[in-house]
C-alpha cells in the first residue's frame, strides 16, 4: 500500500467508468453483445485492485454509537456490502441490520448533492464558495458572535468531529454544545452513577447465570447490541444462563426470555424492591444494604408488591430463590423502567438488587479508563434540548448549527422547538439528506456519506480496554458537491484561528496527525506513517486496559411507599413507547431496508401500529387492522390495532420512529409520530423527559384496513414441529459443538 | 414375408437413430485452436474502440503473451484492460512511435489521467458468470497449451485484428460442446475429465 | 453421443437420491446448521441476505399483498398451550426460514424448463434466465421459501444511486422469474475456484453465508458437509442427523432436527431446538 | 388413358343397387366391376359390398404410427435426459420411467392419429387427379354409379344405366 | 311369445309411452342440407347479439393481460403463496369442458348411439375452442410468456431440454396432442359436409371449401377409408381424453401439497371434466336450436337423452367428489385433514358449500321429465352446473395455498384481483366469439350423418312396416 497521503485518498478515484450499469440490465441483456458496454479501465490503480475481486477495507459504523468495525466489500469502485470486523472487540466480526443498511445512507436517492439557501421560503442551490461565503459572513473570522449566541445541535458525537467543534465554539467562547438524544439513557446513567459511581458499567453478561431484567433491551436497542448479542450467545451455551425479563410491553430481548412476566408501567422499582425485600430473608444477604433500606423493605412484602405490580405474588419468591441459586447474576434497569417521573428511584431500586447480590466485580465491572477523555462521547439528553428550547425562545441564541439531530421530529408538542427555531436569525444544518429540522434551516450544506469520509469513533461503551475506531472512506465520492463536516470545521476554524490550524490542508490531515500523536499511549514502534496505514487497515487501535472497580452506594436508594401509579379516569391506558432496533428515534426510516425489514415481534413493515392485548381487545371489540385514535392530554395520532399478547392489559403501545414528514421517500407518509403524544412528564431527580409516563385514550374510528406484515393468517405453529423447545434439563448443551464458546 | 420383416426392422432402426440425431443440439464448437469463423455465422460486429490498438502488432509481431496486457486473466474472473500505466510503461520508452496519433491519444489519455473508455467486445450476458481465471490456470498452466491457442479458442486468431472482434458463436450450446469433451487433467497425464455441467457454475 | 451415454450409463441415471454417503467421495455438499436458542430474531440475516443477494425492496403497497421478497424471513411464532396463558411466558419462537435446499426437492421435479436442479454440491438451484414463471415450484414448495418477481423490479426497486450498491455477482431478477435462497452461491463459487486454481478443497470457515457472517449470536453454521472435519459435519453427526434418512435415530436430548422430514424433503438444513428454562 | 368414364344418377339405392346388379351380370368384355365407383351422399355398406372386396390399409398406417411414436418418442426423451447436461431433480432418477411413459402414451396416440390420417389421404391418393365426372347433387341426395370402362363398351354401359330410370348420365367430354 | 292379442297390445301401450322421436324420419335429405346452410348463410339476430358481446368481453380481457404483460403479475394481486389464483382454476375448467366433445362424437360413436349425430359437431367443436382457450390460460399465467418455447422439446443452440419429470411438460404434451387430434378429429369428420358446403357455395368461399373438402366425391373407397380412419381417430381420442384430463389432475396429485396429493383425483377430474362439458352441450344445444332455427335437429328427445347423461355423469361426480373428501377424512395425513376442514370452514367455505350444492344436489332437476323438456330450466340449471363446476377447481387451488403445510404463509382473506377476473372473463368472450365465428363458417350439425339417421330410420320404419 502506498504511503503517500494523496494516493491513498485517490486510491479509489481512478477507478473505471462504468461499474454499476451492468448489473441493472440483470435479466435485461439475454444475449451476446458487443460494444455495448464499457470494459472496467484503469490508469494507476493500486496493485491489489483487481476487477472482478472485492477488497474488504475496514472501517467504523456510524448507524448507532456502539460504534462496531466494519468492513466494506469493494468492488470496481463501488462499496456493495458491509461485514463485521473481527479485529474489533465490540462488533467481533459481526454486524446487525442496522449496520448493513449504511450503505444505504450512502446510496440513498434523496441524498443531498449540493449546497441549499433557503431564498424567499424555498431552498435554491448554491455553489460551495457561495454557500460558504454565507456561512463565513456569520461565523468566520468577522463574526461578532460570542458566547450564548451560538450554539451547536448535535445528536451523539465523538471522536475529532467532536474535539474540532468543541475548539470551535471555544472560539466563540461558547461552549454551547448541546447533545440532544431524544431516547437519551440519562436517566439511567444518573442512577448508574448515584448507586455505582459511574454512569455506564461494563455488563458481563455471558458471565451472568441468571439475568433479570426491568426492561432493558440489550439485544435490541442497548449501548451496544452486536457485542452484547454476542455476549447472550455465550451466556445461552452451557452452562446455561437464564434470563428473566420484566417489563410492560415485550421487546426483542424480551422474547427471548426464558420467563417473561407483564408488569404495570413504571412499578419496576416497587417489584425490585419487593425482590429484595425476599432476598433479605436469606440471612447470607441480609447485612447487604444499609439497616434503615432494609428496614423499609418490610413493607415490601409479596402481597403488596403483586397488587403494586400486577404480577403474581409467587413470582417474587420464585425470583428470589433463582437469584440466590444462580450465582453470579447480573440485573438490569431499562428504559421501560427509567422513564417515570420517580425513573431514577426505580432505576436505584433495580440497581440495589445487583448490590444485594454482590455482583460487582463479577458480571458489573467499570469501564476501562479512557487515556483520550476528549474522544469519548458527549452523551445526549433531552434536557440539553430544553435549555436549547429557552435559549431560542429568549432571543438568545442568534445562530445554530445542527447536524445529527432532528428535534422537530423527536421533540414533544409541549416542547415547541419548531415555532423556536424560526426565532434563530441564522440556522445552519450540516445533513447527508434533508430531515424535518434541515427543512427549516437557512442554510444545508451536504455531507459525505460515512462511506466517503475519514473519521474517528469511540464507542460510549467499550466492553474491554479501550478502542478508538477508525473511519476510512469506501468509496469515492458519488457527488463532488459534497465535502465532510471535518472539513468544513476547519474551514470554519481557519477563519478564526489561522495560526493554530494552517498546518492542517485538510480533515484528514487534520486526524492523521492527531492519530499519529497517540502512537505512544498504543505502545507501537512504527513509523508513523506505517502506525497509520495499520490503523487504517485494522479499522481499529485497542488498548488494553485493566477495567475500573465500581462502588456501592446503596444508601442512596430511597425505598417509600410501595405505591402504583395512581389510575387516569380520562387517560385509562398507560402508553408504552417502542424503539425499534433499526429506526431508533426515527433516524433511520429512510432506509428501506430497513422500511422492509419486519419488526421482529409484530413483523409490521412501513407501518406505525398500536399494540393492544387480545383480551383488552376482545372487551373493546376492537380487531386487528382497526384503525385506533390514540389520544393523550398533548395529542392524537391515528393508527392501525395489532393484538400482541406480549403487552400488558392496561396498557397499549406505538413503535417510534415512523411519521415522518420530510425525511425522503421511503420515510414521508409511512406511519405516525408517536413522539408528538408525549405528555410533559419529567423524572423528579434528573428533569429528563419520562418517555413511559404518558397516558392515553383509544377511540375506535371505525375505519379498517389491513395491517402490512409478514405474518401471515395465523402465528401458531398449528401442530407442525417449526420452532421445537426443549427443556433447559433435558438438552446437554456443555457436549454440542459450537462456535462460539470455542 | 421374413424379407419384409427384416425391411420392416431396418426401416425402424433408422427411424430410432434419426430420433436420436435430433436429440442432440445441432450446435457444435469448432476444435480447440480453431481460431477463426467456427462456420456458425458469429462474426460479431466491429466495434470501434477509442483507440485502434493493433493486436496484430502486439501480439503478432511482438509475440507479446496475452497476458502480459491481460494481467489479470489468470486471477480474476474477468482478463480485464490493461491499466493505463502499463501501456505507458514501455510506450514512454518507445520513441520510434511516439508520433503515430494512435500513440498521441495515448498520451493525451495518460496526461489527463483519464481511463480510456474501451467497449466490451465479448460481453456474455448479465447472468453468465465465465471464469479466466479456470480456464487459463486449466489450459494454459496445468494442460500446459500455447497460449494462443488458449485465448483463441473463444477469442480467435487476435493476433491476425487489430482491434477484437468477436468470431466465435459463445452461445451455451458452444460452451457446452467443449465441456463436454474429454480435456486432460494436465500435461504429465492422459487422464481426462470434462468440464461442469452444472448448471450454477456459469448461471448466476 | 446422448444415446450411447444413456446406453452406457444407464444404472447410474437409474439411481435414486438421497441415499447414504451419496457425498463421501464428492468435494461439497454445502449445508447448515442453526441454533434457534441462539438465534434472537433480530433481523440482521435478513438485511445481510437483501445486501448481499440483490433483494428488491417491494415497498409497502406490495408487502401488504404478500410479495415481499426476502429469501430469508424470520418467522415469529407465539406459544401454546402451556407456553401462552395470558402472556407468551416464555418469550416469542422465532424461526429464520430459507430454502432449505432439499436433496429431494419437491420444486425440482416440477419445473417445466428445468430452470431449478439439484447441483452436484447438493444445492437447489434456480437458473433465473432459464425461468419462465409459472410458479409451479412455489406451489410444491412445503415451505414456501420460493419468490416471486411479481413486479419488474430492476425498474422499481433501485433509484439511482441504489442501483450502484448492486452486487455484480448476482443477477438482478427481472419480473416474471422465481428466485430463492442460494446459500450465497457467488461466495461458494468464488471460493471453489479459488480452492481449485490452489488444487485443493475449500477450508472449513472459508466461505460462509451473508446471513452466517452477519448473524451477531453466530446461530448460523455453513459449511461443507463433505469435509468429515468441517463445523457443520460435526455438529450433524453429533446431533446424529443423517442426510438421507426421513426419521432421525437420535438420542432424546439431541436438539437437532430438520423441518418437514416427514415429507421426505431431506432438507439441508438442521435447526437446533430453542430451549428455556422450565423452572424459571 | 385408353379408358374412359361414365357416370349416372340415381335417386335412390334400390335402383343403383339394381343397376349395379345388372353390370355385374352383364359381364361385358373391357370393363371389370372393380373400376365402378359408387358416389353417394352417405355410405351404404350393402351397396359396397356389390363390388367386391375392396380392403382397407388405413389400420396399417395406424399401427406404423403408434409403434413409431412410441418407440422414438421414448428414445428421444430418455436420451434427451442423459444429455451432458444431465440434472438431477428431486431426488429422482435421470432418467425416469412413470414420466417417461405418460410422455410415451401421448406420443404414442399423436402419432398414431396423424399416421391414420396420413394414411387415409394416401388412401384418397391426395392430392391426386380427380374424376372431373361429377354432379352437386350427390352431395345432396343423389346416388352415382361411375364406370371407367373401355370406349368401346361405354355405350352398353349407358344402355344398362338407362334401364334403370337414371336422372341423368354423364360422359367425358372432348377426349 | 309372439301369438299377440288385442288385449296385450294395450298393456304394451300402457306400460311404454311411445316415445317422442329423436329426429322426424321424414326429412327430406335436400331438406337437411338446406337448413344447415341456411344456418351458415342468414342467422337470427341473437347471433350477432352473442357475437358482439363476446367480442366485447374478449376485448376486454386483452386490455386486461397487455396491462398485466406490460406491469408484471403483481396487477393480478398474486401473491407468494397464491402464486396461481384464478388462471390455473380456470385453465382446469376450460379443460375439462373439452372432454364432452370427445364422449359425444367418440364414445357415442363406438357405441353406435347415432342420436349423438345431429349434436357432435359443435360438442367437438367446444372441445377444440375450449382448448384453445385453456391453451391460453397457460400463455396468461406464465411470468414470462415471450420465454414459453422453453417449455417445448427441440434441439436448440442452448443444449437443454424441458424437465420431462415436470406434470406441467406433460401437460403441455396431452393438451398439444389433444388439440391436434381433436382438430384433426373434427376436420376430418367434417370432410363430407364441406364437399357440400363446396356444392353449394360459391366464389370464395367456393374455393375455400374446395380446398377443404379434399376432392371429397362421396366414392365407396373414400367411405371405406374414412370409416375406418375416423373409427379409429376415435378410438384413439377416447384414452387420450382420458389421459389428458389425468395428467391435468397430476399437476395436482403428483404434487406434494395437502388438498392435491390426492390418489383419486384423476378419475375425479375426468369425471368434473365430462360433467362440466355436458353441462355445457346442454348450454350450447339450447343457444345453437334458437339462433340456428334448428328445432328440427336439436329435439326434445335428444336433449332429454343429453341431461339424462349429464345427470348420470353428474352423479359418478359426485360420488368420487365423496370419495375424495372421505379418503382425506380417514386417512392419516393430519394436513389433507385441516385444508379439508379449512375448505369447509375457513374463509372460502360459502363457495365450497355453494360448489357442493350446485355440483350434486342441482343436477337433481335433470332428474325430473318436466324440467328436462322446459329449455329455459335447462339453460339456467345447466350454467349452474357449470358454474358449480367452475367453483370446483377454485375451490381445489385456493384452499391449498391459503392453508398449505406452512403456517406463516397462510393467508386469510385472498382474492383475485380485477385483472384476473377480467382475463377469466375475457376467456369465455374468446371461447364463444371462436364458436360463433366457427358456426357460422362450418356446419354445425352433421349433414351427412343427420342424413344416414334419417336414412336408417327411415329403412326401419320400413322393415317393421
Amino acid at each position: 500500500m502506498s504511503s503517500s497521503n494523496i494516493d491513498r485518498r485517490d486510491f479509489l478515484r481512478v477507478l473505471g467508468i462504468s461499474g454499476a450499469a451492468a448489473t441493472l440490465a440483470g435479466c435485461g441483456n439475454t444475449s451476446i453483445e458487443s460494444g455495448a458496454e464499457l470494459v472496467e479501465s484503469y490508469v494507476q490503480p493500486e496493485d491489489f485492485v483487481v476487477p472482478g475481486v472485492g477488497v474488504y477495507y475496514a472501517s467504523t459504523c456510524t448507524q448507532c454509537g456502539s460504534g462496531c468495525g466494519i468492513m466494506g466489500r469493494v468492488r470496481e469502485g463501488r462499496i456493495l456490502k458491509l461485514e463485521g470486523n473481527p479485529q474489533s472487540l465490540i462488533s467481533g466480526g459481526k454486524i446487525c441490520g442496522l449496520g448493513q443498511a449504511g450503505v444505504q445512507v450512502h446510496y440513498n436517492p434523496d441524498r443531498l448533492t449540493t449546497p441549499m439557501i433557503r431564498e424567499a421560503g424555498a431552498f435554491k442551490p448554491v455553489s460551495w464558495d457561495k454557500a460558504m461565503a454565507t456561512l463565513t459572513a456569520r461565523l468566520g473570522s468577522s463574526s461578532t458572535l460570542s458566547g450564548d449566541q451560538i450554539a451547536v445541535l448535535t445528536g451523539e458525537i465523538s471522536g475529532h468531529q467532536k474535539v474540532l467543534l468543541g475548539h470551535f465554539l471555544e472560539s466563540f467562547k461558547s461552549a454551547n454544545h448541546i447533545v440532544y438524544d431524544a431516547l437519551s439513557p440519562a436517566i439511567g446513567q444518573a442512577a448508574n452513577k448515584a448507586v455505582l459511581g459511574v454512569e455506564q458499567p461494563v455488563l458481563q453478561i455471558d458471565k451472568a447465570r441468571l439475568i433479570l431484567s426491568f426492561g432493558n433491551d440489550f439485544l435490541g436497542t442497548g449501548p451496544s447490541p452486536v457485542h452484547m448479542a454476542a455476549q447472550y450467545a455465550r451466556f445461552r451455551k452451557a452452562p446455561r444462563g437464564t434470563l428473566i425479563q420484566i417489563e410492560p410491553r415485550m421487546t426483542l430481548t424480551g422474547a427471548n426470555a426464558d420467563r417473561w412476566y407483564a408488569i404495570k408501567p413504571g412499578t419496576e422499582g416497587v417489584f425490585a424492591l419487593g425482590i429484595a425485600h425476599s432476598l433479605l430473608q436469606h440471612q447470607e444477604y441480609a447485612h447487604a444494604v444499609p439497616a434503615e433500606i432494609a428496614e423499609a423493605l418490610k413493607q415490601y412484602d409479596k402481597d403488596t408488591v403483586s397488587e403494586v405490580t400486577g404480577i403474581h405474588a409467587d413470582a417474587i419468591s420464585h425470583i428470589a430463590g433463582m437469584l440466590w441459586e444462580k450465582s453470579p447474576s447480573l440485573v438490569l434497569s431499562g428504559p421501560s423502567a427509567e422513564g417515570h417521573v420517580h425513573g431514577f428511584n426505580n432505576a436505584a431500586a433495580i440497581l440495589l438488587l445487583n448490590l444485594v447480590l454482590e455482583n460487582r466485580g463479577k458480571t458489573l465491572q467499570g469501564q476501562a479508563s479512557h487515556p483520550f477523555p476528549q474522544l469519548t462521547p458527549a452523551s445526549g439528553s433531552t434536557t440539553a434540548l430544553a435549555k436549547l428550547n429557552q435559549a431560542m425562545s429568549a432571543g438568545q441564541c442568534q445562530a445554530l448549527l445542527v447536524m445529527g439531530a432532528n428535534p422537530v421530529f423527536t421533540a414533544p408538542t409541549f416542547v415547541p422547538f419548531a415555532s423556536n427555531l424560526a426565532k434563530v436569525p441564522f440556522k445552519v444544518a450540516f445533513a447527508t439528506q434533508l430531515d424535518e429540522t434541515a427543512h427549516q434551516c437557512d442554510l444545508v450544506l451536504p455531507l459525505l456519506s460515512p462511506m466517503e469520509d475519514f473519521g474517528t469513533h469511540v464507542a460510549g461503551y467499550q466492553p474491554s480496554g479501550v478502542e478508538l475506531a477508525i473511519q476510512q472512506p469506501l468509496m469515492e465520492r458519488l457527488y463532488p458537491e459534497t465535502r465532510g463536516l471535518g472539513d468544513i470545521l476547519l474551514d470554519l476554524l481557519k477563519q478564526r484561528q489561522p495560526e493554530a490550524y494552517k498546518a492542517f490542508p485538510d480533515y484528514y490531515a487534520y486526524i492523521k496527525t492527531a492519530v499519529t500523536k497517540a502512537k505512544p499511549v498504543f505502545k507501537s514502534k512504527s513509523s508513523d506513517d506505517d502506525f497509520w496505514e495499520d490503523a487504517l487497515r485494522n479499522g481499529v487501535l485497542r488498548l488494553e486496559a485493566p477495567p475500573a472497580a465500581l462502588e456501592a452506594h446503596a444508601a442512596t436508594v430511597k425505598v417509600g411507599k410501595p405505591q402504583a401509579l395512581e389510575t387516569d379516569v380520562n387517560f385509562p391506558f398507560f402508553f408504552v413507547p417502542s424503539v425499534r432496533a433499526d429506526l431508533r428515534d426515527g433516524r433511520h426510516a429512510n432506509l428501506p431496508w430497513l422500511q422492509e425489514s419486519p419488526d421482529p415481534l409484530t413483523t409490521v413493515v412501513w407501518d406505525s401500529w398500536v399494540e393492544i392485548h387480545p383480551t383488552t381487545a376482545a372487551q373493546m371489540q376492537i380487531r386487528e387492522g382497526d384503525i385506533l385514535e390514540v389520544q393523550s392530554a398533548t395529542g392524537s395520532v391515528r393508527a392501525k390495532a395489532y393484538l400482541f399478547p406480549g403487552i400488558q392489559p392496561d396498557t397499549v403501545s406505538m413503535p417510534l420512529g415512523q411519521g415522518h414528514t420530510g425525511y425522503g421517500r421511503y420515510a414521508d407518509g409511512m406511519g405516525v409520530n408517536p413522539f408528538k403524544i408525549f405528555d410533559p412528564m419529567y423524572d423528579e431527580r434528573t428533569g429528563e423527559l419520562a418517555l413511559y409516563a404518558t397516558r392515553v385514550i383509544i377511540k375506535k374510528t371505525g375505519e379498517h384496513a389491513r395491517v402490512v406484515k409478514d405474518e401471515g393468517a395465523t402465528n401458531l405453529q398449528q401442530g407442525r414441529k417449526l420452532v421445537a423447545t426443549m427443556a433447559a434439563d433435558q438438552a446437554e448443551l456443555a457436549k454440542e459443538i459450537s462456535r462460539v464458546t470455542q | 414375408m421374413k424379407v419384409r420383416m427384416k425391411n420392416i426392422l431396418v426401416w425402424l432402426s433408422l427411424l430410432v437413430l434419426c430420433g436420436t440425431a435430433t436429440g442432440e443440439p445441432f450446435v457444435q464448437g469448432g476444435a480447440i485452436g480453431s481460431q477463426t469463423d467456427d462456420g456458425y455465422n458469429a462474426l460479431g460486429p466491429v466495434v470501434e474502440q477509442p483507440i485502434e490498438f493493433p493486436h496484430n502488432t502486439h501480439a503478432g509481431q511482438m509475440g507479446i503473451n496475452c497476458m502480459y496486457c491481460h494481467t489479470y486473466a489468470r486471477r480474476s474472473a474477468v482478463s480485464g484492460i490493461p491499466r493505463l500505466d502499463k501501456c505507458m510503461g514501455c510506450h514512454k520508452l518507445i520513441e520510434s512511435v511516439k508520433d503515430k496519433p494512435r500513440i498521441k491519444k495515448l498520451f493525451e489519455y495518460w496526461e489527463k489521467k483519464e481511463p480510456i473508455p474501451w467497449k466490451k467486445v465479448h460481453d456474455l450476458p448479465d447472468f453468465v458468470r465465465f471464469n479466466h481465471e479456470r480456464h487459463i490456470q486449466r489450459f494454459y498452466f496445468r494442460e500446459d497449451r500455447p497460449v494462443r491457442e488458449v485465448c483463441g479458442y473463444c477469442h480467435g486468431d487476435v493476433a491476425s485484428m487489430t482491434t477484437a472482434r468477436r468470431v466465435k458463436a459463445l452461445s451455451m450450446g458452444w460452451c457446452v460442446s467443449c465441456h463436454q469433451k474429454d480435456h486432460l487433467e494436465n500435461a504429465a497425464t492422459t487422464k481426462t475429465s470434462n468440464g461442469p455441467n452444472d448448471c450454477w457454475q456459469c448461471h448466476k | 453421443m446422448s444415446l450411447s451415454n444413456l446406453i452406457k450409463n444407464w444404472s447410474s441415471l437409474r439411481v435414486k437420491r438421497p441415499y447414504e454417503d451419496q457425498y463421501k467421495d464428492k468435494d461439497y455438499k454445502w449445508a447448515m446448521v442453526i441454533d434457534l436458542d441462539a438465534c434472537t430474531g433480530c433481523n440482521a440475516c435478513t438485511t445481510a441476505c437483501y445486501a448481499e443477494n440483490n433483494l428488491p425492496v417491494v415497498g409497502r403497497e406490495a408487502f401488504s399483498k404478500g410479495q415481499a421478497m426476502h429469501w430469508l424471513r424470520i418467522e415469529r411464532y407465539w406459544g401454546e398451550g402451556e407456553h401462552m396463558d395470558k402472556f407468551p411466558d416464555h418469550g416469542a419462537q422465532f424461526l429464520p426460514m430459507m430454502c432449505q435446499q432439499c436433496e429431494s426437492a419437491p420444486c425440482e421435479v416440477v419445473c417445466p424448463v428445468g430452470a431449478t436442479h439439484h447441483t452436484p454440491d447438493g444445492l437447489n438451484s434456480q437458473v433465473y434466465n432459464r425461468c419462465i414463471g409459472s410458479r409451479y415450484c412455489s406451489a410444491n414448495c412445503p415451505y414456501k421459501v420460493r419468490y416471486f418477481n411479481w413486479w419488474q423490479y430492476p425498474e422499481r426497486a433501485w433509484p439511482n444511486p441504489l442501483e450502484q450498491q448492486l452486487n455484480p455477482d448476482v443477477t438482478v431478477r427481472s419480473k416474471g422469474v422465481m428466485e430463492k435462497c442460494t446459500f450465497c452461491v457467488q461466495r461458494l463459487t468464488e471460493a471453489k475456484n479459488r480452492a481449485r486454481t490452489e488444487g485443493r478443497r475449500v477450508a472449513d470457515g472459508e466461505v460462509t453465508t451473508a446471513c452466517a457472517q452477519a448473524c451477531p449470536t453466530s446461530a448460523i453454521t455453513f459449511g461443507n458437509l463433505a469435509d468429515d472435519k468441517s463445523q457443520v459435519a460435526r455438529i450433524w453427526e453429533r446431533q446424529q442427523i443423517k442426510l438421507a434418512s426421513d426419521k432421525q435415530e437420535k438420542d432424546e436430548n439431541l436438539r437437532g432436527y430438520r423441518i418437514f422430514e416427514e415429507l421426505r424433503t431431506y432438507p439441508s438444513v438442521v435447526y437446533l431446538e430453542r430451549v428455556r428454562d422450565s423452572e424459571a | 388413358m385408353s379408358k374412359v368414364h361414365t357416370l349416372a344418377l340415381y335417386n335412390d339405392f334400390e335402383e343403383a343397387g339394381r343397376t349395379l346388379q345388372e353390370l355385374k351380370a352383364a359381364n361385358l368384355p373391357g370393363f371389370r366391376m372393380d373400376d365402378v365407383a359408387i358416389k353417394s351422399p352417405i355410405e351404404h355398406p350393402e351397396l359396397s359390398e356389390m363390388l367386391g372386396k375392396r380392403p382397407v390399409y388405413v389400420q396399417l398406417y395406424t399401427l406404423a404410427g403408434a409403434v413409431l411414436g412410441s418407440t422414438v418418442g421414448f428414445t428421444l426423451i430418455a436420451s434427451a435426459q442423459a444429455n451432458f447436461l444431465l440434472q438431477i431433480r428431486g431426488g429422482r432418477p435421470v432418467v425416469p420411467i412413470p414420466p417417461d411413459m405418460v410422455l410415451t402414451y401421448e406420443l404414442f396416440i399423436l402419432i398414431g392419429v396423424l399416421m391414420t390420417v396420413v394414411g387415409c389421404f394416401i388412401a384418397w391418393k391426395l392430392p391426386g387427379n380427380r374424376s372431373t365426372l361429377y354432379n352437386t347433387s350427390i352431395s345432396e341426395d343423389k346416388i352415382g354409379i361411375l364406370v371407367k370402362a373401355d370406349p368401346l363398351v361405354i355405350p352398353k354401359i349407358n344402355e344398362i344405366f338407362s334401364r334403370h330410370q337414371p336422372l341423368e348420365i354423364m360422359g367425358e367430354q372432348g377426349r | 311369445m309372439i301369438h299377440t292379442t288385442d288385449e296385450s297390445d294395450i298393456q304394451i301401450e300402457r306400460r311404454f309411452v311411445p316415445k317422442a322421436k329423436d329426429i322426424s324420419e321424414d326429412i327430406a335429405w335436400a331438406q337437411i342440407n338446406k337448413d344447415v346452410l341456411r344456418s351458415m348463410e342468414r342467422p337470427r339476430l341473437m347471433y350477432w347479439v352473442i357475437f358482439l358481446a363476446s367480442l366485447a368481453l374478449f376485448s376486454f380481457g386483452v386490455y386486461c393481460e397487455v396491462y398485466q404483460y406490460q406491469t408484471g403479475l403483481g396487477v393480478a394481486d398474486l401473491e407468494n403463496p397464491q402464486v396461481w389464483g384464478l388462471y390455473i382454476a380456470t385453465f382446469i375448467f376450460w379443460i375439462g369442458m373439452s372432454h364432452s366433445g370427445t364422449l359425444l362424437s367418440a364414445i357415442l360413436h363406438i357405441m353406435h348411439a347415432d342420436w349423438r349425430k345431429p349434436i357432435y359437431r359443435f360438442a367437438e367443436a367446444m372441445t377444440t375452442f375450449s382448448l384453445m382457450t385453456a391453451g391460453l390460460f397457460v400463455l396468461v399465467h406464465l411470468g414470462r410468456v415471450w420465454e414459453f418455447y422453453y417449455v417445448v422439446a427441440y434441439p436448440n443452440e442452448r443444449w437443454v431440454w424441458p424437465n420431462f419429470n415436470s406434470p406441467l411438460v406433460w401437460d403441455a404434451t396431452a393438451i398439444g396432442t389433444y388439440l391436434t387430434s381433436s382438430i384433426v378429429f373434427l376436420y376430418f369428420g367434417m370432410i363430407p359436409d364441406l364437399a357440400i358446403c363446396r356444392d353449394n357455395a360459391k366464389g370464395f368461399r367456393k374455393k375455400f371449401y374446395w380446398f377443404l373438402s379434399l376432392g371429397w366425391q362421396g366414392t365407396d373407397r373414400q367411405w371405406a377409408n374414412f370409416r375406418v380412419a375416423y373409427l379409429t381417430i376415435a378410438c384413439f381420442l377416447i384414452p387420450l381424453a382420458v389421459s389428458v384430463h389425468s395428467i391435468v389432475a397430476t399437476d395436482f396429485a403428483v404434487s406434494q401439497q395437502p388438498g392435491w396429493h390426492i390418489t383419486s383425483f384423476p378419475p375425479y377430474f375426468v369425471a368434473g371434466a365430462l360433467y362440466s362439458g355436458c353441462a355445457a352441450i346442454i348450454t350450447l344445444f339450447i343457444v345453437l336450436r334458437y339462433v340456428f332455427r334448428f328445432e328440427a335437429y336439436m329435439t326434445m328427445p335428444i336433449l332429454d337423452k343429453t341431461c339424462r347423461l349429464t345427470f348420470a355423469i353428474a352423479m359418478v361426480w359426485t360420488y368420487l367428489n365423496l370419495i375424495e373428501y372421505a379418503s382425506v377424512w380417514y386417512g392419516n395425513d393430519e394436513y389433507a385433514k385441516q385444508t379439508l376442514i379449512f375448505r369447509a370452514t375457513g374463509t372460502y367455505a360459502p363457495y365450497w358449500w355453494a360448489m357442493n350444492f350446485l355440483g350434486s344436489i342441482v343436477p337433481f332437476a335433470l332428474a325430473f321429465k318436466s324440467l328436462r323438456n322446459h329449455l329455459p330450466t335447462m339453460m339456467v340449471v345447466s350454467l349452474l352446473l357449470n358454474l358449480g363446476m367452475w367453483l370446483e377447481r377454485f375451490m381445489i387451488v385456493t384452499p391449498t395455498f391459503a392453508h398449505g403445510y406452512y403456517p406463516w404463509t397462510w393467508t386469510g382473506d385472498w382474492w383475485p384481483s380485477w385483472v384476473q377476473w377480467g382475463i377469466v372473463a375475457g376467456s369465455f368472450g374468446w371461447f364463444s366469439m371462436l364458436f360463433m365465428l366457427f358456426c357460422k363458417i362450418f356446419p354445425t350439425v352433421s349433414m351427412y350423418e343427420v342424413k344416414e339417421m334419417v336414412y336408417h330410420r327411415f329403412m326401419a320404419r320400413k322393415a317393421r312396416a
